[in-house]
């Protein structure tokens, strides 16, 4: 099926610095069902690279297979998209950006998609530090296959059936923290005024970036008893931190009171800057994060808000020490050595 | 084999321990023949551990210049106890046994029909040398200085080799130089030599090259222009991606700022490996990655997917012997069912069979080409024999004028000048669409690449039409793809037989000596290699002009039979297997018993 | 197709949005078809979405007993308003258009060659519920109780069948009868009923059963006593392991202590599904696991090390339209390669076809049989549309006489009897070894199982000779089993034709309206049904007695046929491929027309 | 290659409770090369097993592919073995736990084959807690494939070719903590009088049980430079504890200084007894086990002995709620529901 939403288009419609209407960030008509969390999180990311005004071409939208994994068809119609195979987006992300290291990497996944048949190639992205924005969609459920537990549903969370999850859940930020993430946020669908700011400093970040969004499934989990259910997680939710993202260039306006203001300068100049409501626990430090991760999570809430960071991050580039024009700009010119270089080899062969 | 002259024409096989250095001296050896002018095929033989295994090494030398491995020891050098009792046996009658003779040798080991040359290499090492790791190293190059008394090796030859070979660290250079002189002397004192079989200088390699496949695949990736190799470690194929590291080190590293022209990752499996280099392709990088059987089976999701969703690729397969692990050591030619039809529905993958390092080097190249402009993967099936063993090869080439083709992709202004641009529409009729490169264009040229069904302009549809119009063009595509693939090689100007001779991959050594033993034998054949798949139209005629024709093959299956049989529309029965596949390189001497044999029982071919 | 009666002869298509519940009235309607003693077939052909996107649902009857899809829609209820305006023209002219006239109709949606029913299904639901998802539900029952007034389905057989349905909520049948009374009072009173198209009672089906093959299959593993399920959630082999699940909870748990005698395990992929089900195997459970393509294509290193290592396996393949993710909710037979040649290296694996929900059930209960008596993975190639649809089958039956037979399985006494044991060692001189299970003896039975080669007495090697004796004898195995698998099913006692038709899998039903069909125009073939690879002696005979064979097949690349001429050394010429894959199960009028086709272009066979 | 050990037996070799000697516990020779670290950790298992009298035929003894998987061959003789593929041993010791709850499952991976290939698995086989010891050889290199860094490589780690490691070591215990994994111990293949009370009491664990054993190759990563070399790894060993194994029913003996001492009752009635040397780390606590590895871990040092324990673990067959009798002794009586059965089936079919 192909839709075409009706491209209505008021007069006064706001542009951002490129002077693009929100509309061009827009993608294809969700085929999701309707109250999907998911479609809100596709919701913030266009209002997100908007704001940020993004050249849409200058992006790249990776993702594996699921509801989750269909949401890059319903944003940013104008960028390059690539819906792999299951739970291994990531591999094809690291590929992708190590041909050109001057787009923007965006991936979306789901819980199933990352945490069973992905789980491998998660964990290694986070160990390469690939420049790329990590957005899992978290059900807690397999959307597309019908509602089955995932490896993030919680113990003892009641699906749709009645059945009651007996297994550990993966706390995907926990274990992002563990493997070194320079970039650990979770949040909720729900909550746009914080997923917002949370994928813009994504974003900028110049390393991996994870935001492990709840992002309830009406259809196959949304039903009393379960953990991933829009009331529990409104019911459960608890915030490190109010966010704002300043970028670059602009002026701090907003202030809170003192001592409980933290303010951290993005690699590119703009600022995040987070109203803290968590006192023990500072974003800037690793064991602090973990910390307040496992407290919570023992206590039965769910933190959302930016986790950890770590603004000077060293990408896989980095590490691989690569040239600054991207690899697919070279031509046979820098490339090839020719043949008298291969003369050479062939006196050296004989 | 008897009317085969002994001069410049026998086998001599070593018999070491792994990791105890034998394998640059037994490369010395070899090397040194080779300088000499002589053909020369050393084959590794080693088991899948790191230490203190029996390994082998056999070296062929061939006035003839017949490359294949040739069953029959004549002269046999042991230095592994633990190997001694088999390694007597297998030496031919009227063959030698080169050994340590430190500690005699148990009478048990004594047979009536060969030779002993015992050498006192332990005795020697220590008397000469401290350190135990010297001895260890030092007792394989005096075993060389032997050898080269008793073939007659020129001295100034294995001089040579070994001052090149330290270059850097001249200090060792007159060690070793000793220590060759010791083993030398030893002989000249003991023994008579020459012996009966022995080399003479030749002119017969002309402008040869000796190398490996594996570094030939590497070397060809760099002129190919990959800029991106992700993989993970597997026997035999890891050699292609360190060459390929090696030399982008050397040609790669802009000179101003150290930085790299080139990424390379080793991935944490290959689902990994490969989803990286898919990447990388989509986003215009040239970019491959190198493997083994198990990684192919692993790999066979995303290759559908590359497929279908038509993403160029370079997968790089050594073949081992298989199934499952199997001989991890061992060649084989056993992934090619695996290969051309991996990935569940209906798939089919490009192949290509190099037989000589030099053709790996050009066939890597030419893989990336029709990769990108097929926009599909291009496997390239060679094996352990090729890719770890030295062959003396013809040199590599390389035209500087022919331009790199990076296929049908639309640039910035290409795309402002199409009417209606459709990732997957047909517009030269070959099956080929026109693609573009994410971030081309602010408005144009951006689409979802999927491995689900979508229409010419890469929408998503479930539509039973558009979902086999899709599937016709891809057909159409490989119709294509035939008269673009390595053409077969002949060995004769035009058919001249009634049966024919069909091979490929490695075994073109072993094809080519049966081929003339089998002329010897006033049984004359006309002979075809096989260089890809899809097979173009010579090779379907070059079946059809032959009654039947006999198809060589290392695996048990008669795998490129199947597809041969397959794709072609061939009836089986005109094609007689001749398999081999017990882990060694065939051999030309099995290739005519198995072809003499079937003559003799199933065809009547001598008129 | 005009001399076909228009009574129990026609196909009803209701468009509906998924996610609506409609599945449910839908299947009400097909039922109370069968219940009438007529021959129905009920297709789903859902997207590959949730909730939303049109969904259509096909339900052909047949007086003849045709189970096969037919193409053309006599009658359409559409509740779509997306899909209207194609639903409108894809009824046949004559035919019959059902639709919420609430709002009117499109006039653009007027054809003047079919006839327009209107019934306002909207505006009878707001007026007689008030909750937004009741009127959504009953909606569809009011238009299954218009039909049953246009097509004269008995109301007492609707009455049976919702009391049924709501046993234990027996508050909701008034409610649901009322719908259908509602929707029959709206013909009664404004169109003329029955239709020409309709239904009279018959005693056609005997005691045949209604059930998907997916159901099938889970409750044939329960019969075989399958223990461990290791599986992972793809389309459309889900509710393979649901169906075990829901049966193992009803069947399995011990009244006692309410604990469970089975264990299912969603794993992480589909590696890890395997990799289960193999481990269990080797212990001593049978075990299984159920995917689709994709799947396949992951597993395929672990079927490797199954074949090799032979350990047991039973995996069910539901096969959907491929390459890569494909369309993952339409039909195909496009695995067969992929599930045959699994796996790299010299791997063959045995499959079965199952064609009716009756066959999933003995199949998969012989699957075991087979897997645990060769030590071999058994792949069973279902499909979507026989996993995921209704059929009208044979009802299921079981020999409790019949002992399990566990295979060749050595316990403590048998071990303290054998002289010397041998893991790989051919004693019965069929190629099947002797097992044990861990565990078993203190001293006696222990053995290394590994991918590796290795000899008779499981001890690893890279001996050459011993790896050859081991492919041998895998390749005897492989014989021996040839005549153990499910035998072809043949339609006449004895050939009486120069030509012939194959078929297998869901063909089955189109297959055999098609040869009716044909014989109608004199055109006259002997059939045989294909039910497992490898292909024993009766299907070489049977192709080898006929001139030609036309192979039906639900895929592009005519995979039986690769397999059957590369098994059998059969001229592939001799094959004739009729396809069908675009999705939808094949129809009997595309076999006739390109048979037809066929034998005017290309085979001159009528005499 | 087959190898036999000459079967010398010293007539008054010590026999255990079943009356066996230490050799009825080994396997063939080992072909690793001279002075691996894998070796040390055979000779371990089979001093433990020797030790607590284990019947060899009631233990399946499983592992992945590499010089590390290779060494179930080179103990145990009388246990059943599977080599089976690359990174994918969880799976198949999954299935067979399922089969047969009564044996021990003793599984064996390698670095490369846990912390790359077999990431997956080796997280949803903790996720499951399956019944299990399991031994990671790690060396922090491929071994088998001759010497490529591996996942578990610590960042700054030289190879033996000079080159360094650029990426995160991925740490498992650490990881295996995150997961939740009720018994998680670290040592070092040269530490046999630690690592034989830990494998004692991973195979009492009744669930999942890790223990990471630093085990130095010799051939490939033993050189100066490298953070998994025999000197390295002396010289930054930091201990918990040492841990004393005391089997059921026997007596405790030892004892240490009030407050130093903890003393655990395993699930069985054995004991483990610790002498504890950090004083701010309770190993039935998660939190704190957590802590105590990331402080050591910034210090550059290795936390050896028991690390965490939860004695009262419940394995998967709890979860499953599977029978007592092991599922592979039920026959068709229990298993087959029978034609009278399918009757009805059929009935409610029509
Ligand atoms: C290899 C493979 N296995 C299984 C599937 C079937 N499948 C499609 S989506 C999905 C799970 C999706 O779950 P999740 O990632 O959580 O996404 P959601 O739908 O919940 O957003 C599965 C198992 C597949 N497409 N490919
Ligand atoms: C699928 C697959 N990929 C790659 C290999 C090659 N391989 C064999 S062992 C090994 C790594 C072994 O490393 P590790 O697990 O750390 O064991 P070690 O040898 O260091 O003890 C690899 C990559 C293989 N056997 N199978
Ligand atoms: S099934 Fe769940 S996850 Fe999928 S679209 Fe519907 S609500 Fe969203
Ligand atoms: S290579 Fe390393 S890990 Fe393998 S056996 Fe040798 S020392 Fe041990
Ligand atoms: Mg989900
Ligand atoms: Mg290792």
């Amino acid at each position: 099926m192909t839709y075409i939403r009706p491209k209505f288009r008021h007069p006064d419609l706001k542009t951002n610095d490129l002077g693009y209407t929100k509309t061009v960030y827009e993608g294809s008509l969700s085929t999701l069902c309707a109250g999907c969390g998911h479609d809100s999180i596709s919701a913030a990311i266009v209002q997100s690279c908007f704001e940020l005004a993004i050249q849409p071409h200058r992006l790249a939208k990776l993702s594996g297979i699921g509801c989750s994994s269909k949401t890059p068809a319903y944003f940013l119609s104008q960028s390059h998209g690539f819906n792999s195979v299951h739970g291994r987006m990531p591999s094809v992300a690291t590929g992708s950006n190590l041909a050109n290291k001057e787009l923007i990497y965006f991936g979306v996944s789901g819980d199933g998609d990352t945490a069973s048949i992905g789980m491998g190639q998660f964990v290694h992205v986070i160990r390469r530090n690939l420049n790329m924005v990590y957005i899992v969609m978290n059900n807690g459920c397999y959307g597309l296959t019908k509602g089955q537990d995932s490896a993030t549903a919680d113990e003892g969370s009641k699906s749709k059936s009645g059945s009651v999850n007996m297994f550990n859940a993966i706390d995907l930020p926990s274990l992002a923290l563990e493997l070194g993430a320079g970039f650990v946020a979770q949040s909720f669908s729900g909550d746009k005024a914080q997923l917002i700011p949370l994928i813009k400093a994504a974003i900028k970040h110049p390393g991996f970036a994870i935001i492990n969004v709840i992002s309830p499934c009406v259809t196959f989990n949304n039903n009393p008893g379960s953990t991933k259910s829009y009331d529990y997680v409104r019911e459960h939710i608890e915030l490190t931190s109010t966010v704002d993202f300043v970028p670059f260039q602009e002026e701090i306006t907003t202030s809170y009171e003192a001592g409980a203001e933290q303010d951290i300068t993005l690699h590119d100049g703009s600022h995040l800057q987070l109203h803290k409501l968590e006192s023990e626990w500072n974003p800037e430090d690793r064991m602090s994060a973990i910390t307040a991760l496992q407290k919570t999570k023992i206590n039965g809430e769910i933190l959302t808000g930016l986790i950890f960071i770590e603004p000077e991050s060293k990408d896989l580039h980095h590490v691989l020490n690569t040239v600054d024009i991207p690899l697919n700009q070279l031509t046979a010119k820098e490339l090839c050595p020719g043949s008298v270089a291969l003369e050479e080899l062939n006196a050296e062969l004989r | 084999m008897s009317d085969r002259s002994k001069i410049n024409n026998f086998v001599v096989r070593f018999a070491n321990v792994n990791g105890t250095g034998s394998a640059s001296a037994n490369l010395l050896f070899a090397k040194a023949i080779f300088r000499m002018g002589i053909f020369v095929t050393p084959k590794n033989i080693f088991p899948s551990n790191i230490q203190g295994l029996p390994t082998w090494y056999d070296v062929r030398v061939s006035e003839q210049g017949y490359l294949g491995r040739r069953a029959g020891v004549d002269l046999m050098v042991c230095v592994n106890p633990q190997s001694m009792k088999n390694d007597v046996n297998s030496v031919k009658p009227g063959g030698y046994f080169v050994y340590d003779c430190t500690k005699g040798i148990n009478p048990e080991f004594i047979r009536d029909d060969i030779n002993y040359i015992g050498v006192p290499l332990m005795e020697m090492c220590i008397r000469e040398y401290q350190d135990p790791r010297q001895r260890q190293l030092f007792k394989n190059i005096i075993y060389v200085g032997a050898l080269s008394a008793l073939l007659n090796i020129e001295m100034e030859v294995l001089a040579d080799l070994l001052a090149e070979q330290f270059q850097g660290k001249e200090k060792l250079i007159a060690p070793n130089i000793k220590a060759i002189e010791m083993g030398r002397q030893y002989i000249f004192d003991h023994y008579e030599y020459p012996l009966e079989i022995s080399l003479e200088r030749r002119d017969l390699v002309g402008d040869s090259i000796m190398m490996d496949g594996n570094s030939a695949c590497g070397l060809g990736a760099i002129y190919a222009g990959a800029t991106v190799a992700s993989w993970y470690p597997i026997t035999p194929s890891t050699s292609v991606v360190e060459a390929f590291t090696d030399y982008a080190k050397k040609y790669r590293v802009d000179p101003v700022t150290g930085k790299n022209l080139f990424a390379i990752v080793q991935a944490e499996d290959e689902l990994s490996a490969i989803g990286m280099a898919i990447g990388a392709n989509w986003n215009g990088s040239r970019a491959f990655t190198a493997t083994s059987g198990p990684g192919v089976s692993l790999m066979s999701e995303f290759l559908g997917l590359a497929y279908f969703a038509e993403i160029p690729l370079v997968l790089i397969d050594v073949q081992r012997s298989g199934p499952s692990t199997g001989m991890p050591t061992r060649t084989q030619q056993s992934d090619i069912i695996a290969s051309a039809y991996a990935s569940h529905g209906d798939t089919k993958h490009a192949l290509v069979f190099p037989s000589t390092p030099t053709e790996c080097f050009e066939m890597t190249a030419e893989a990336f080409e029709l990769a990108e402009f097929f926009q599909t993967p291009i496997i390239m099936l060679t094996d352990l024999d090729l890719g770890m063993n030295d062959h003396v090869c013809a040199p590599l080439k390389w035209d500087d004028s022919k331009p790199m083709n990076r296929g049908k992709v639309l640039n910035a202004e290409e795309l402002d000048k199409v009417e209606k641009w459709g990732r997957y529409l047909d517009v030269d009729g070959d099956g080929v669409p026109y693609r573009t490169y994410p971030g081309t264009h602010p408005t144009k040229g951006s689409y979802f690449t999927r491995g689900t069904s979508r229409d010419e302009f890469a929408t998503y549809t479930e539509d039973s039409d558009a979902y086999v119009r899709n599937m016709k063009r891809l057909e159409l595509k490989w119709e294509t793809m035939k008269s673009r693939v390595p053409a077969p090689e002949f060995l004769q100007d035009k058919n001249e037989n009634d049966y024919g001779i069909i091979y490929f991959g490695t075994s073109i050594y072993a094809a080519k000596e049966a081929i003339d033993i089998l002329a010897d034998d006033d049984l004359h054949f006309d002979a075809m290699r096989i260089r890809s798949f899809p097979f173009n139209q010579d090779v379907d005629d070059f079946i059809n002009a032959h009654k039947k024709v006999f198809l060589i093959e290392q695996n048990r299956d008669a795998q490129m039979k199947s597809i041969l049989v397959n794709e072609l529309q061939i009836n089986p029965k005109d094609i007689i297997s001749v398999l081999n596949y017990d882990g060694m390189p065939i051999t030309a001497d099995h290739i005519v018993e198995t072809i003499k044999s079937k003559i003799n029982n199933e065809v009547k071919l001598v008129s």
